[in-house]
């Protein structure tokens, strides 16, 4: 991880409220792992804001983030014109393990933990994995790359209100998918919780959101509790992902 | 001479920046940052009697130029500490100054005699402001005679200057002050956070799991400054100085209010190069307003 | 049923947003700017026995999200507020508070007994914690047994419901409500401003001629929420809320911490038509958190 | 006085640290009289910042203002880019006063006190005046406007460091310029003493700086000592240009 200088190359709004911005820097494109992530300074904010790595270009030298205007952080992140500067920690955290024997890997998302599994996904084909995807968002208009994740293998979308895929959650469809060996999953806290119990026998790495202070570990803002000795991990360090036996959500 | 030495009870400082406990860690991670002998002491995380968990999560949130954190003393117990982070701190040229907190008076005794087994740490910090502590800790920060008794029971326990941390969530700080200077105590360190909320409107409920945090940051800047001067006018001990502060400026205008050194907390977080930074940006910031030392400068705002 | 009105003692408001005292002089300025009808009441600047030309310039320094005052309660004086600045309100429809400050408990009696001579003022707000006043005011407002006397006093000498604005710089807040509660106080105002201070850098001085000031504005929304928070757990009086408010969203974060009704005062500052943008932006706010009116919010974080 | 927007046309660094801003507004360019200010809002800043009217152009509908790079507010006010707007209270306080029979008038300026006086001078020509200038700077570098003033009438500038013209002080050159009726200055408060102590037989006006807070009138943060009954006047709303015994400097 280092402070480095990133460059707004792109900016879409891809779905509703969700924001698809392109950044230029080539030390984060070379070496970003699928579930790492950028910790984002935003003028005029004193904490930084952590957003994960969608995919990476290291070709263009580029990075792509997609995040959703949640609040006035994200707000104003969405108003960076092309050619301003952005300032980051990264790459942050420990990202994806990759290094798994299993055929079949399902990926699980919900909302704004969908863009780190769009990197892992395209990490995983390069693995030769079979890539079978639940996507879950608020309705259609939140929807977002369902053809990008088309690409890698079959993809469910699923919406809370039933405006569009499948109605309900993303647990509902658990039984609904092909069979699959493992797992990888990213979304809110309940989705996790929900997700891995439905799943505990499967093998499954899961990806964790907290509030974060420091972003490298010194602040214990970020821990979660875990069975290991210290009886705690911390996400900005320790995670974002674990294996989802390894903490206590 | 180095123009940015200072020397305080038990500690000679290359320069006066030093990170503030609690925002630093024990220095593993920002050491992955920069050289840890570049700054002039570190203040560890506080150290308890034994492992803390600390708060639920949501533990911070950001306010107006400020933040807000209830880590909840957050720590392995002093033992580990002493095993596992002194250790590494003290491969630096840097003096570590431990930072103690507990429940009781006997947990900040036992604390205090601890770190009496070790040559590595230079200083004791007492922190008796923490407003994340439930069982009375809050007690001891808000009440000269608590403040003078817990005070003088860790300066019995301990061979190490002891640098007393006041709270700024009182009516008279100088009350706290001279009862802790009555007590025994080498130095003041000041202030701590201001304790505040945020309610999170979606929910509802407070933001933050333990409801109220600490507030820190650029915000809390005036009200560490009118302390540090108001101290400074009757109690001669050593400060040092922190809240809020991001640049060399800031720095000048703490050592011009009366403290001593300073600490710097809540910026690391934004930029953790922001202790190095200030340190090379103070030479060019004492001569722009015709300081050749840091000596020069300690409390010329308030005795000029 | 208008879903913004708010009744409390003395005072019908047509909504909960009021210009704080001392940000809004007697209301001429800014009715250059707007149809003061438009507000829920005012908040008159201070008023004292005598005529005060208060503190020496300068009197306002900017901080971090945040600014210093010291302007030192400069006012005409009770008698010629009631002859030249009440009339002027009251040909508005809208709840005129006055804020009655003094240096004796004589002076707040006979401020007090003055605006009984008019019935064109609402209610009284009793300003017991500005400090910038040097004579003793300052005591009043951070000893709880002094501030229930002051209350007490100007309750006898008063026709009028009786607001008593709290100053932060306390230990302990609670003690604060309890007691002018118990006085016979009809309400609370909270937060007053945080003491204060800048340092000039060129000077080595502090920048107000005061030397400290009162902070105010966004910075110290996080202690003004903590402060009604809490004293809403156990005090019943009804409670206007202020401290670095700024939005709709603010207001609702006051109320849901347990205020009633919300003053507003630096952000006048910056955008002099904040106060009816913000009566404008509430319905569509109150909606979006699933509040109807703003009746059903009050004090919904605390009591949940 | 209104609440606007102004449009940044043009943004030039005339001297050291100083610089010439153009600024596009209908309503200012028509009705600001010379001395009065804008209170302009500068992102970040919880306090607007005063800065005086340097002339205005109506047939473009722009006014320019003048300022020195101060501290943070005018530090930031120098990097906005042309074409983004500015919020302002303006035009605010009175200006000075056009109407007085003296043919002759000495216009005294300091430093950022300078400004105003342009817009002064280009009104007191309309009225045909003889117009001498005394202009004050710290140093050489820190002179502007010299020309703009000669085409007005006889400029005296006077550098403290002696770098450039005179060397010293504006007072020092109060003896030497040509005889005068009247006088306007604006500058330094020391400055100001001096003036109107050396010109006190003189018909004077001077143009206050003080801290404000609201800049409207409301907040008493900028009052000044005065002999009227109230015993103060308020720099903002009243002044900030005063008639030399108006106020007690
Ligand atoms: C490891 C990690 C990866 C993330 N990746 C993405 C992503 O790819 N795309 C995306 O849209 N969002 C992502 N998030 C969530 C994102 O960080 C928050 O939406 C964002 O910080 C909200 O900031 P705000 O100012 O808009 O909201 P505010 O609510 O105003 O933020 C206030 C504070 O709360 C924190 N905060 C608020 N919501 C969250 C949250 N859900 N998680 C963590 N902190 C929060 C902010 O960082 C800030 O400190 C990620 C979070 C984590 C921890
Ligand atoms: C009526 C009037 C007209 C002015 N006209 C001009 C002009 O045409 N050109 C120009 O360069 N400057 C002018 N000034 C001064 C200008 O307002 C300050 O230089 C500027 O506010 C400094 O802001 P800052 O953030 O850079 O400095 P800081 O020192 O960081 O400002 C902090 C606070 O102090 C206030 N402040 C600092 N210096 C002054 C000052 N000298 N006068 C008033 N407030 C101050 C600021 O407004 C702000 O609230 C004028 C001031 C007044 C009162
Ligand atoms: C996340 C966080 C954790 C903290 N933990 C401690 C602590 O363990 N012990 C302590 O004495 N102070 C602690 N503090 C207070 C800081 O040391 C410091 O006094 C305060 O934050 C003001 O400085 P700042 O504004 O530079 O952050 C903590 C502050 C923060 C923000
Ligand atoms: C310039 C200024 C003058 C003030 N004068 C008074 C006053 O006369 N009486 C009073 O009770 N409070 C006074 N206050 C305090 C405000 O009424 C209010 O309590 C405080 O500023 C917090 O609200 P805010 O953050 O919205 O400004 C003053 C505040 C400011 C900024
Ligand atoms: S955010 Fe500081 S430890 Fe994770
Ligand atoms: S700045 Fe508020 S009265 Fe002049």
């Amino acid at each position: 991880m280092r402070k480095i200088e990133l460059v707004v190359k792109q900016l879409t709004e891809i779905a509703k409220e969700t924001y698809e911005m392109v950044l230029e820097n080539s030390f984060v494109s070379m070496t970003a792992i699928a579930g790492q992530f950028l910790h984002l300074q935003i003028e005029g904010h004193i904490l930084r804001r952590p957003i994960s790595i969608a995919s990476v270009d290291p070709k263009s030298q580029t990075v792509t983030i997609i995040f959703k205007v949640n609040g006035p952080g994200t707000k104003h992140l969405a108003g960076y014109q092309p050619n301003s500067t952005l300032n980051a920690l990264g790459p942050a955290g420990n990202g994806f393990n990759l290094e798994i024997d299993d055929k079949t890997v399902l990926l699980i998302g919900g909302g704004i933990g969908v863009p780190p599994l769009y990197h892992l996904g395209k990490k995983l084909i390069e693995k030769e994995k079979n890539i079978i995807s639940i996507l879950g968002f608020q309705s259609k208009d939140y929807v977002f790359y369902e053809k990008e994740f088309q690409q890698l293998g079959k993809t469910y979308i699923v919406t809370n209100d039933g405006s569009y895929g499948e109605s309900g959650f993303v647990t509902d469809m658990l039984g609904e998918v092909e069979d699959f060996d493992s797992y990888y999953s990213c979304g809110p806290i309940p989705m996790l919780q929900a997700v891995s119990q439905k799943l505990v026998h499967k093998n499954g790495f899961i990806s964790l959101e907290e509030r974060m202070g420091c972003g490298v570990g010194a602040c214990f803002a970020c821990v979660i509790p875990s069975d290991t000795e210290a009886g705690y991990r911390k996400i900005c360090k320790d995670g974002p992902v674990f294996h989802h036996q390894e903490v206590s959500l | 001479m180095n123009p940015l030495q200072v020397e305080l009870p038990g500690l000679k400082l290359k320069n006066p920046i030093m990170p503030a406990s609690g925002c630093f860690g024990f220095g593993r991670e920002y050491s992955e940052f920069y050289d840890l002998n570049k700054l002039g002491a570190i203040m560890m995380k506080a150290a308890t009697g034994e492992a803390r968990f600390g708060n639920q999560t949501p533990r911070v949130a950001e306010t107006a130029s400020g933040m807000l954190n209830a880590i909840g003393l957050q720590n392995p117990g002093v033992e580990k500490i002493m095993e596992r982070e002194v250790p590494f701190l003290a491969t630096y040229n840097t003096p570590i100054i431990a930072n103690i907190a507990g429940s009781t008076l006997e947990e900040y005794e036992y604390v205090a005699e601890t770190f009496n087994q070790t040559d590595q740490v230079s200083a004791l910090e007492l922190n008796i402001s923490c407003p994340n502590v439930k069982e009375g800790g809050i007690q001891f920060g808000t009440d000269p005679a608590m403040a003078a008794r817990v005070t003088e029971r860790v300066k019995k326990a301990s061979n190490l200057p002891v640098y007393v941390k006041l709270s700024p969530n009182v009516t008279d700080i100088m009350a706290m002050a001279k009862a802790v200077e009555a007590a025994g105590a080498d130095g003041l360190s000041m202030i701590n956070t201001l304790t505040g909320m945020q309610i999170h409107l979606p929910s509802k409920r407070p933001l933050l799991a333990n409801k109220t945090g600490g507030l820190s940051g650029p915000a809390i800047k005036p009200v560490a400054i009118r302390m540090i001067y108001e101290v400074r006018q009757q109690v001669s001990l050593p400060i040092i100085g922190m809240g809020g502060i991001t640049t060399a400026e800031d720095v000048l205008e703490f050592l011009l209010a009366g403290a001593n050194a300073v600490a710097i907390g809540t910026a690391n977080f934004q930029n953790p190069f922001v202790c190095p930074e200030i340190i090379e940006d103070l030479p060019a910031v004492l001569k722009r307003y015709g300081f050749a030392s840091i000596d020069e400068v300690v409390g010329k705002g308030v005795l000029a």
